[in-house]
This record gives C-alpha cells, structure tokens and sequence, in this order.
C-alpha cells in the first residue's frame, strides 16, 4: 500500500498536497468540484484584521507559462471570515484540514490577526504568515525582504499563538535560504516557499503597464525552475519542514520539489486553468510511487542524487 | 467539473467574428441566458489561462454555441481548430438574466459580442421586444438576422454612421423610452464597459433599473482569484463600495447596484 | 524614414538590437545566415584571461518557456580570443559592431582582460563586465550579488580600459537598483540586464539534476516579466544608459523593454530557435514604429505610462 | 536559413519509432550521410528549443526522411502531426562520415536510432558491407530489410538474445575482425554514448581506427551555444583534453580523437 500520509511535525496531513494561498478563494468556491477532505490542506487566501478593497483593475494579466497578479490582499477582514458563513464555518463543516494565510500592514497587525485567530481556533490547523505578498505597499513584500522585519513578524506571530505557524518566503531576494534560517530562529515550524516573484508586462499599443498596479507578481510553470532551487537551497540550510510551491501542475511537479526538499507542495496557478488539478496532483504521486515501489512519500523528501 | 467539449463546428459568422459550436450537452441542459463557459482551449502553447465566453445559444440535443471575435492568441488559435476537436469546457457559469413576464417589453442594449450574449435570452422572453445595437460600423453588426426571427425588432446605431442611426445606442433607449410611455419595460445591457456605464446611470437616473451584464478580464471564473471585480454600491462598507467578482456576483448585476465612476 | 539608429553615450549604434552574450558564440557561427554588421552590435560569449573547460554535461534542460543553462563560460582565453581567426580577426573583418563580454575568477583577472583588449582595441566598441554568470564558482555571480565586491570589479575595469564599459546585472538579488547606482557610481558607461535567474530541475525518473552543474541559470520567455520590471526598476535609478534583455522573441517584446527604460534590447536563447530571430527583431521594432508613426526609435525609451 | 519542411507522411516505422518525411528540397540536395536536421516542431507549446534529428534518407526530388523514436515531450507532438504540417528545419548541419574507396569493407555498427543515422551511408558506400545492430531486444531493431536491400549483411546483437547473438554488440566485431584478416576495413558507430565508448576504445587499442557519431543534447545545432560537448584529446592543452561540440565539429569524430573516460 502506498502511504501519501506525511507528518509536518505539528501538523499531520493525509497527503502532501494543499491549495496556494489566493488560488483556491475560501475554500467554498471549489466545494462543487471534489470534496475538500481529500486535500492534505487548504490554505485559504490572506486575511487581515480589517476588511480590505484590494488593487484596481486589471488584476492579472498572461504571460508566457504564467501569469502576472496584484490582487492587493482584497479579503472581508477577520472577524467576518471567522464568523461568515461561507467562510470558516463552512470550512470546518467540510472537514478541510484549514491553514489561514494571514498578514498586516504593521508588525502589530500581523500580532493582531493571529491573537484573533488563536482565540478562535477550532478547525484551524496552522497559520501562514505571508510576508512576501509583491503587491501591497505597506506590510508584504517589504516585510519578506528584509530580514530584520521579517524576524519582527515572526517573533510577534509566535508570540500570539501556540497554533503552528508557517513563514511564506519571498523569492524577490539574494539568499533566501537566510531568511529561512532567521524563520526557524524565530520559532517558525515551517516555511512555505515561493510566493510570486515580482514582474511587469507591457501592452505596446496603449503603452501602458498590463496590471493596473504596474508590477505583479509572476506565478505559474514558468517559476518553477527557480522554485525548485530555491527548496534546494533551504533544505540544506534549514531543518524544519518546507512546503514547496511555484508552477506545479502535475504529480511529476510535486516529486521534483519533494525530491528537492519539501515534505509536502501546494498547487496554485494550476487550479485556475483545472479546478480538478490538486487532485490530479495527488493522484500523480500514487502512480510515481506505484511506478517506483515507493511506499512511503516522506522517502523522496530531499532524495534528489547529487 | 471541466467537461469535454468536441467541436461541431467552428466557422466565419461575419469579419473577425467566429461561431462554434461545442457538443457538451451537461453543459447545455443547465444553461440559463446570460451565463458564460470558461473555455482551455486546445493547443494554447504557451499561453495557459482559459478564456470565457457568452453562451449565445443552446439546444437540447447538447449543442452550445459561441460567437466570438478573434482579439488575441487564444482566439487566434480557437479560429484555427478543426471539427473534432476537443477542448475542456467549465460552465454554465455566472447568474443569469431574468427573464420578465409576458406583459413586459424587454428592451437588449448590446454593442460588440453582446448580441450574442443575449440572443438565447431573447430567444427564452415569453415577449418579444427590441434589440438595440450599437456598433462601430456596419462591419461589427452580428446576429441582427436571428434577433428578427426569435420575433425582436432590431434598431442599430453606428459611431460612422454606416447604417441605423449616426451616434452611440444609448441614444435610442431614449427613444424606445419616449414610444412606450405606460408599458412596463425590462432594459439589458451587454457590451463595452462604457457603454454598460451609461447605460447604467441613464436608467438609474431616470428612476429605472435593469440588468447589466459585466464582464471583465478573468482567471479562475469561479469566484476564488478575485481577478475579475467591478465596483458595486456596498453601504456597510466607509467607501460606499466594494469590489465584486463578475464571474460569481455576476456577470448580471442589477443597474441600481452598480458604482458608476462620476460617483468616486 | 523611420530612424533606429540610438545614442549610448560613448557609442552609437545602427540600430538598437544586440545578441545576448553566450547566444551567438562568437559571431562566426552565425555568419551564414545574415550578415553581421546588420546588427546594433555583437555580443561575444564571456573571455577571460586562461582558456577554460567549462562544465561537465549535460549543460542544458529544457524548462517551460525557457532553458537552464550552466555552460560555466567555456572559451579560448583572450590570447587565443584576439589572434585566432575565427575570433576577433574575423570579427573584425565582418564590419561589426563588436561587444566584447569579460569575467575573471578574481578582481585581478577582470583587470587584466581588460587590459588585455584594451592593448588590442581595434574593432573592439565596448568591454561588457560579466558579474552575473550564475554558473562558475569563482567570478560570476558572487561578483554580483555583493555590491562591495561588484564595485571593485568594476572600478578594476574602469582603471584599465578607456573603453566604454557595460556592466551586466543579476537577477538574483533583492535589489537590482543598487547595484546599477553602484555601477554607475564606479564609473560603468552603461548597465545591462538580466543576466540568467539561477533555476534547478531533476529528472523524478533518476533523481538527478538535469543540468550536471545541480542549478542552472534559467532563460528565455519565461524570464520576461521578471526582466520588464527590473528594467523599469534600473530606469527609475540610474541616467546611464540600459540595454535589456531577457526572453526578447519578437519586435514587440523588444518595444516593452524599451517602454520600460531599455535604449538597447539584447536577443538570447530566441537565437536557438531561430538564428534569425535578432533580425525578425529588427524589423519588427520598424514594423512597429511605422503603425504608430514614430520616427525615432529613442522616442520609446521609459516611455510607458503609469 | 532556416527552411520550411512541409510533412508528406508520419507513420509508424516499429512500435515507437516513426519515420517522418519532409519536402525540403534545398536541403535534402546538400545532405551527406551523417548530417543532421534540427527541426522545430509546429504546435511545440512550452518547449521551446529546436531537435535534432540524423538525417535518414533522402531523394533527388526533395524528400528527407527522419526515423524517430517518440520518448518525449516533443516527439510526442510530432508524431500526432498530420501530413501537410509545415515544421521550420536547420541543416544539413554537422561533419558528415567519410565515404570509403570501393576496396574498403564498410562496417557500421548501430544501436538505438544509429541504423537510420547511417542508412544514407549504407546506401552511398561504393562497397557493400556490414551492419552490427544491437539493441535490447527485437522491438528496437529497426530497418534492417533496408539495410539488405542497400546490399549490406546485417548481423544482430539483442540483450535479451530475443534475435541474433545474445550479448553486446561490440562483441559482433571482433568475428568480423577475425573473418576478414586482410580485408581494408572501414568502421563506423552511431549509437548509445556508451556503446561507442566501447568501440572507440576497440578500435584505438587494437591499432584500428573508425569515425563515431557522437551527438549529445543539443540546443543552438551550430557551435554558438556549447551545450552539446563531448571531451576530445587536446595535447596542446594541459590537462590533455579539451570539449568539442558535437554539432559543429561533430557528430562524426574519428575514433582516435575522442578522449574516452577510463583515461580520466
Ligand atoms: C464573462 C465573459 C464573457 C465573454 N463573452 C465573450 C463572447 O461571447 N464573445 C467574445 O468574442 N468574447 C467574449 N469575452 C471576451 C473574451 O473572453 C476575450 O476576447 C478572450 O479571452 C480574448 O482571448 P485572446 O487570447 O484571444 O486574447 P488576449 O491575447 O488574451 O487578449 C487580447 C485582448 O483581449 C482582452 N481580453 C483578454 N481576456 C479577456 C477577458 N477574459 N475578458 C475581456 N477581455 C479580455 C485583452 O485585454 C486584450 O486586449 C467574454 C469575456 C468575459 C469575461
Ligand atoms: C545529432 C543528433 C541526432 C539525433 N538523431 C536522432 C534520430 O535520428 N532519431 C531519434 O529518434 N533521435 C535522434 N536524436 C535524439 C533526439 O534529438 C531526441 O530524442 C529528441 O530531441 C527528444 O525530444 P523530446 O522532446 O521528445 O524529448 P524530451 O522530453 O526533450 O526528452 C526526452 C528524453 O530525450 C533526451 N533528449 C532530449 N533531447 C535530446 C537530444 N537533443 N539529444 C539526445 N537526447 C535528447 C532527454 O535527455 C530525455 O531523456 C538525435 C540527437 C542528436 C543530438
Ligand atoms: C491570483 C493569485 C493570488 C494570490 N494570493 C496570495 C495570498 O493571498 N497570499 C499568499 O501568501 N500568496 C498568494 N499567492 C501566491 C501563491 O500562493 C503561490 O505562492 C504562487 O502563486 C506560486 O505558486 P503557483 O505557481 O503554483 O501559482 C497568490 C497567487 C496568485 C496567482
Ligand atoms: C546558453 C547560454 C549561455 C550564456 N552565456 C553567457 C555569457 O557567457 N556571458 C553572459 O554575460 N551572459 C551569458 N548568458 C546570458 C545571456 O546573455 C542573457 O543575459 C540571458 O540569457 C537572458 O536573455 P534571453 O532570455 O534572451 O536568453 C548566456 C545565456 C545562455 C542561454
Ligand atoms: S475570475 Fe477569479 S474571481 Fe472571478
Ligand atoms: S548545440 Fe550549441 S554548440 Fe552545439
């Protein structure tokens, strides 16, 4: 029997594949396309304490493999995705293992957000503090590049909450696998990585930015390359677990960045052209493990020969 | 679920617009007018996204037809794909028109594929009304044929004046207005953004409503990448707006919930 | 007339399109399919002092929309570079504008490859400062990913040619405009970017890396985005001027970079697939000029409107 | 230039292996046994790059033939394509093998794709010769009737001994070696890298010599990009060897050049 269950130390998940934060909404958009329990988690989009109107429109716009997005963080605010029916009781309805992407736009909101969430814990497995979103100005990316205030976000987060916590990291930096280690220095359990790497598109004719927001982040197959280096590099440079992520669209994807470090993946971009792609995702795994015999998937963590 | 959808037919209607037909008849039986599919379009290289488009009409042996304009590469290589061919369709997606009562005159404004947005809810009204149809030029007029024989009346407006009347299609709603002064109306819009706007503030101004579809660049088509929002009237929220997601709110929304620009 | 010819300070060129080093080998080998003097310039493939292996195989994997390279600079060493006739002599020869790309395993190196073309400078328009190479241990991109370290090399350069100088930029740091203000600062005429975005792929059959050197440097579309905005970034830096590259397939891609601040575009790994693509550019950039009536191809620069 | 291909037929030659045929007159005038074609291939999506492909055969009337063996992402695509396709192809690129004098015993010895590598060779040797086949088992020998028809022997080598000798096929040459003690011979190898490791280092040390094709992963197919090197022995340089691209100054080396790896 082929076992895809795999222990994140704080969390235990009954397979490696979770949603990426903003590409799967709250969960209850894609509830009509399988069931949400047959993920290892859903990772709902970022949440801050306030509600929040988000960027102006064009929102994304394609590129080759990919895609360019400045969503800006639009979301109804904590206390509504607490209480909102279609938000947080209606994850823990579906049984979903539920992991709360989370940000702020000061070190105190972040603070804020996760104190709130802790005290209404039930049905949340873990949060993701997001410190890399390219498209806010204040908090995101200026908190994920710089590792003073990165360390300042964590240690706030830890503070706030004994839920476990994971540290998204931006790819937008010389060494990422530092901003890793200072994770792990500040009580991160996790990392998750990449977020979107910063990009701009042009449209020649009217001569203006595609993306309302100028720059946007770049997600999709293309990144992958640089997503699968960057697992490598914080597999050697860290010891808690990493959720890898950045253009994944089959189970073959997921064993590279597994074989590259990470103990389990989430599929973004992917769900946008095939809601049913994290479950395919999963299903490749089980045939790569059948083809090779493996039969635990924590065996390919790391395992890549070099 | 994303469905098969084997191509019929995939042929010139007029210019650059295309009609295609799909055989995917889950899709068809649910299809309400004003709906779209989100089309991964075979072939597309490098570029990966889907690409939705109005459902101009359905049959009830399972056919679904769209009609659309070859603007880009995925239209591009849409135009170019041969009977037999299957691509992946999502749908019927979005909140559909309403249909009115049979003593209620539904008045289409459309410009650009609006017309074929619309037709299948022009086919549905138990009354048959007028389409109103705004166009650059005569070159960009589709469909009139088949409005006059699903029993609508057809007046068309051209910004060159190459037929119908010389000047925008919000010009004539007036009109339409003005001739039916006791018949209780039903005004849809589908086409450009601006002409939705006026269109819009026309009939909320005057103390009407209606039902604008509004469509926008999308991703997911679904509600989960919040890609594709339009400013509506919120007043629970300080701004007086929000942004909502014209995939799952919409693409129909009610006029007098829309935020017209002047107002920001 | 539609004018493409362009003003870069120290030199002018016919028109604004170069190849990207490392792309077009030495001129010689595309000499069959057009002549060379029809492009803005020449960019030969990295010289240093010694002649070098470069690294074992495979050196290249195909990746979405684009390629990993770590070829690890293989050439003849400038001796051989300046007297071999297939180098500079038939450069020479061919009327080309001839950009010479350098790097050197220490600060020393970089001096005395300069120095070396300068001694030799017939035909030679401009030295292209290689400190983005993400594929050498030494030199390359540990050059330019540390700014002090960037500065001495540069500043090296500076002291031994009078040549003008272009330096060319990495990716693969959090800021890519401080290292053009460091590069102008130092006294570079000219910046280019980007070079590569250090990637990995493994083959999940074998678990190995598909490039021998583990990572490689990522190329072609699926970089675009991600070279727009650093462009746009470098624009808003620094006066000297830009040459842009990154994933340049067709005259509208070529236009975006100038939108966004490029006064000269580079063409890479478009030339592997077809060895005709920097002259499609060329013509493309007119083709584009004439639709929207532009005369001089300058107008473009940072042109974009935000 | 690059020429445009236009593909007459695509079929299947033997379980995976196909043979595609392309009317490229302007190069299937120049070919030369030995040479190749790097093809890009219509419709290639998200992969990129050009293949390159031996030249299999070719005709006066323009036709080039290529046998290929679908293991990937872009002979898979290929292969779906239907006659009529335009594909962009390069070539005849790199070194082509020495055609021997009519005394000469031409011996070719093949594995994998390497007997349609060296069929145009087979067909334009003056003499009639051998051909070594190995493969692993008779699912990959592939065009040994052609080879007969050239007037060539075909002897057959199978790792699993499902056809001809059950062994190596390097093995196959020392029996030829021995037959014919006084026979000029003519050695030719194209296949696996480590099958032509094997034969170079036979022939060097035995005191004979032959030209291997050796191709590797390639990307520019013209010397400008160093992706596709294989080590040569270089005594003007200090470690005693030096890369050499195989589309340029290969594929075909002559045996003694090549620097084989024990030699590390
Ligand atoms: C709900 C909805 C219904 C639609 N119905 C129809 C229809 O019935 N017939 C029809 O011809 N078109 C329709 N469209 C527009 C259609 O989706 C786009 O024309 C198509 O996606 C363009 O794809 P492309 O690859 O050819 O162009 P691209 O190369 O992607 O872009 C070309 C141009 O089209 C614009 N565009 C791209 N995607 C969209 C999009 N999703 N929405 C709006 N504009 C876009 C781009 O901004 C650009 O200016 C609809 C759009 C929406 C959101
Ligand atoms: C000079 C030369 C001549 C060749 N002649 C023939 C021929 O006559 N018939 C034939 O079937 N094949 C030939 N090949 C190999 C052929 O180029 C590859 O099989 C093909 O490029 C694979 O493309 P793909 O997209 O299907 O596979 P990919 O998905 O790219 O890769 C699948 C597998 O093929 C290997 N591969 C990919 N590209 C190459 C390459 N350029 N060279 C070697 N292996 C590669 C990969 O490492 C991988 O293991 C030749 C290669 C060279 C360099
Ligand atoms: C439309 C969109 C919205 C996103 N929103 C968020 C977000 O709210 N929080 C976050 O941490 N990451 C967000 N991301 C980043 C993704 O979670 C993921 O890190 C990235 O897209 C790379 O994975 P992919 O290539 O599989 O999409 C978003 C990405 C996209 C495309
Ligand atoms: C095979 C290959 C070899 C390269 N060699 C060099 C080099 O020697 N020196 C250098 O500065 N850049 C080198 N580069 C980087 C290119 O010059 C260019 O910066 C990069 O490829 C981005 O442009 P592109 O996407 O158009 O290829 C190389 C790139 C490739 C693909
Ligand atoms: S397209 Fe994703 S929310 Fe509408
Ligand atoms: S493939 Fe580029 S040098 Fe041989």
């Amino acid at each position: 029997m082929t076992d895809l269950s795999i222990d994140l130390g704080k969390i235990q998940l009954k397979n490696p594949v979770m949603t990426a934060s903003g590409t799967f909404g709250y969960g209850v958009e894609y509830a009509d396309f399988f069931p949400l329990d047959q993920l290892g988690a859903v990772v709902v989009k970022g949440i801050r304490m306030e509600p929040s109107h988000g960027n102006p429109t064009p929102r994304v716009a394609e590129v080759s493999s990919g895609m360019l997005n400045a969503i800006g963080l639009q979301g109804p605010g904590v206390e509504k995705f607490l209480h909102g029916e279609e938000y947080m009781p209606f994850l823990r309805r579906s049984g979903a293992t539920v992991i709360v992407n989370i940000w702020g736009k000061t070190v105190e909101e972040y603070r804020e957000v996760a104190a709130a969430l802790d005290a209404d814990r039930e049905g949340i497995a873990a949060l993701e503090i997001n410190i890399s979103c390219p498209n806010v100005k204040e908090g995101g990316v200026a908190f994920g590049t710089d590792i003073n205030l990165a360390s300042q976000v964590i240690s706030a987060v830890r503070g706030a909450t004994s839920l476990p916590i994971i540290t998204k990291l931006s790819p937008n930096v010389t060494s990422i696998a530092d901003f890793a280690r200072a994770a792990e220095a500040c009580g991160s359990d996790m990392v998750s990585l990449i977020n979107t790497i910063t990009g701009m598109a042009i449209d020649v004719r009217t001569r203006r930015p595609k993306i309302a927001n100028v720059t946007g982040g770049l997600s999709g197959p293309a990144i992958k390359p640089v997503a699968v280096r960057m697992v490598y590099q914080v597999y050697k440079a860290v010891k808690i677990p990493i959720i890898g992520m950045g253009g994944i669209m089959t189970g073959e994807d997921a064993v590279e960045f597994m074989l590259a470090g990470a103990s389990a993946v989430a599929v973004g971009t992917a769900i946008f052209i095939d809601p049913m792609a994290p479950i395919k995702v999963i299903a490749g795994i089980r045939e790569y493990m059948d083809e090779f015999g493996i039969k635990q998937v924590s065996e390919l963590i790391g395992a890549v020969k070099v | 679920m994303p469905q098969h959808g084997e191509i019929i037919s995939n042929e010139i209607l007029k210019d650059s617009y295309r009609k295609v037909v799909f055989y995917v008849p889950d899709i068809a039986a649910k299809t309400q007018p004003g709906q779209f599919v989100h089309v991964k379009i075979a072939n597309l290289r490098d570029r990966i996204l889907r690409r939705p488009f109005s459902i101009c009409n359905v049959t009830p042996d399972g056919m679904l037809t769209v009609v659309y304009k070859v603007v880009g590469s995925g239209t591009e290589i849409l135009a170019e794909l041969p009977p037999g061919t299957v691509c992946d369709l999502m749908g019927p997606l979005g909140n559909p028109f309403t249909i009115g009562d049979d003593d209620e005159l539904p008045v289409i404004v459309a410009g650009g594929y609006g017309s074929a947005a619309t037709y299948l809810l022009a086919q549905r009204s138990p009354a048959k009304g007028i389409l109103l149809l705004g166009a650059r030029s005569s070159d960009d007029l589709i469909l009139t044929e088949e409005f006059k024989s699903a029993g609508f009346e057809v007046r068309i407006a051209t910004n060159d004046g190459s037929v119908g009347h010389h000047g925008l299609v919000t010009e004539l709603v007036a009109d339409v207005m003005r001739e039916n002064p006791k018949r209780k109306m039903r005004f849809y819009g589908c086409g450009p953004f601006g002409m939705l706007m006026a269109l819009g503030k026309m009939l909320t101004r005057g103390g009407m409503d209606g039902e604008l579809s509004l469509d926008h660049l999308m991703c997911c088509g679904v509600g989960a990448c919040f890609a594709c929002v339009v400013k509506v009237k919120d007043e629970s929220n300080a701004d007086g707006w929000r942004y909502a997601r014209t995939c799952k709110e919409g693409p129909v929304f009610q006029a007098h919930k829309v935020y017209y620009p002047e107002e920001n």
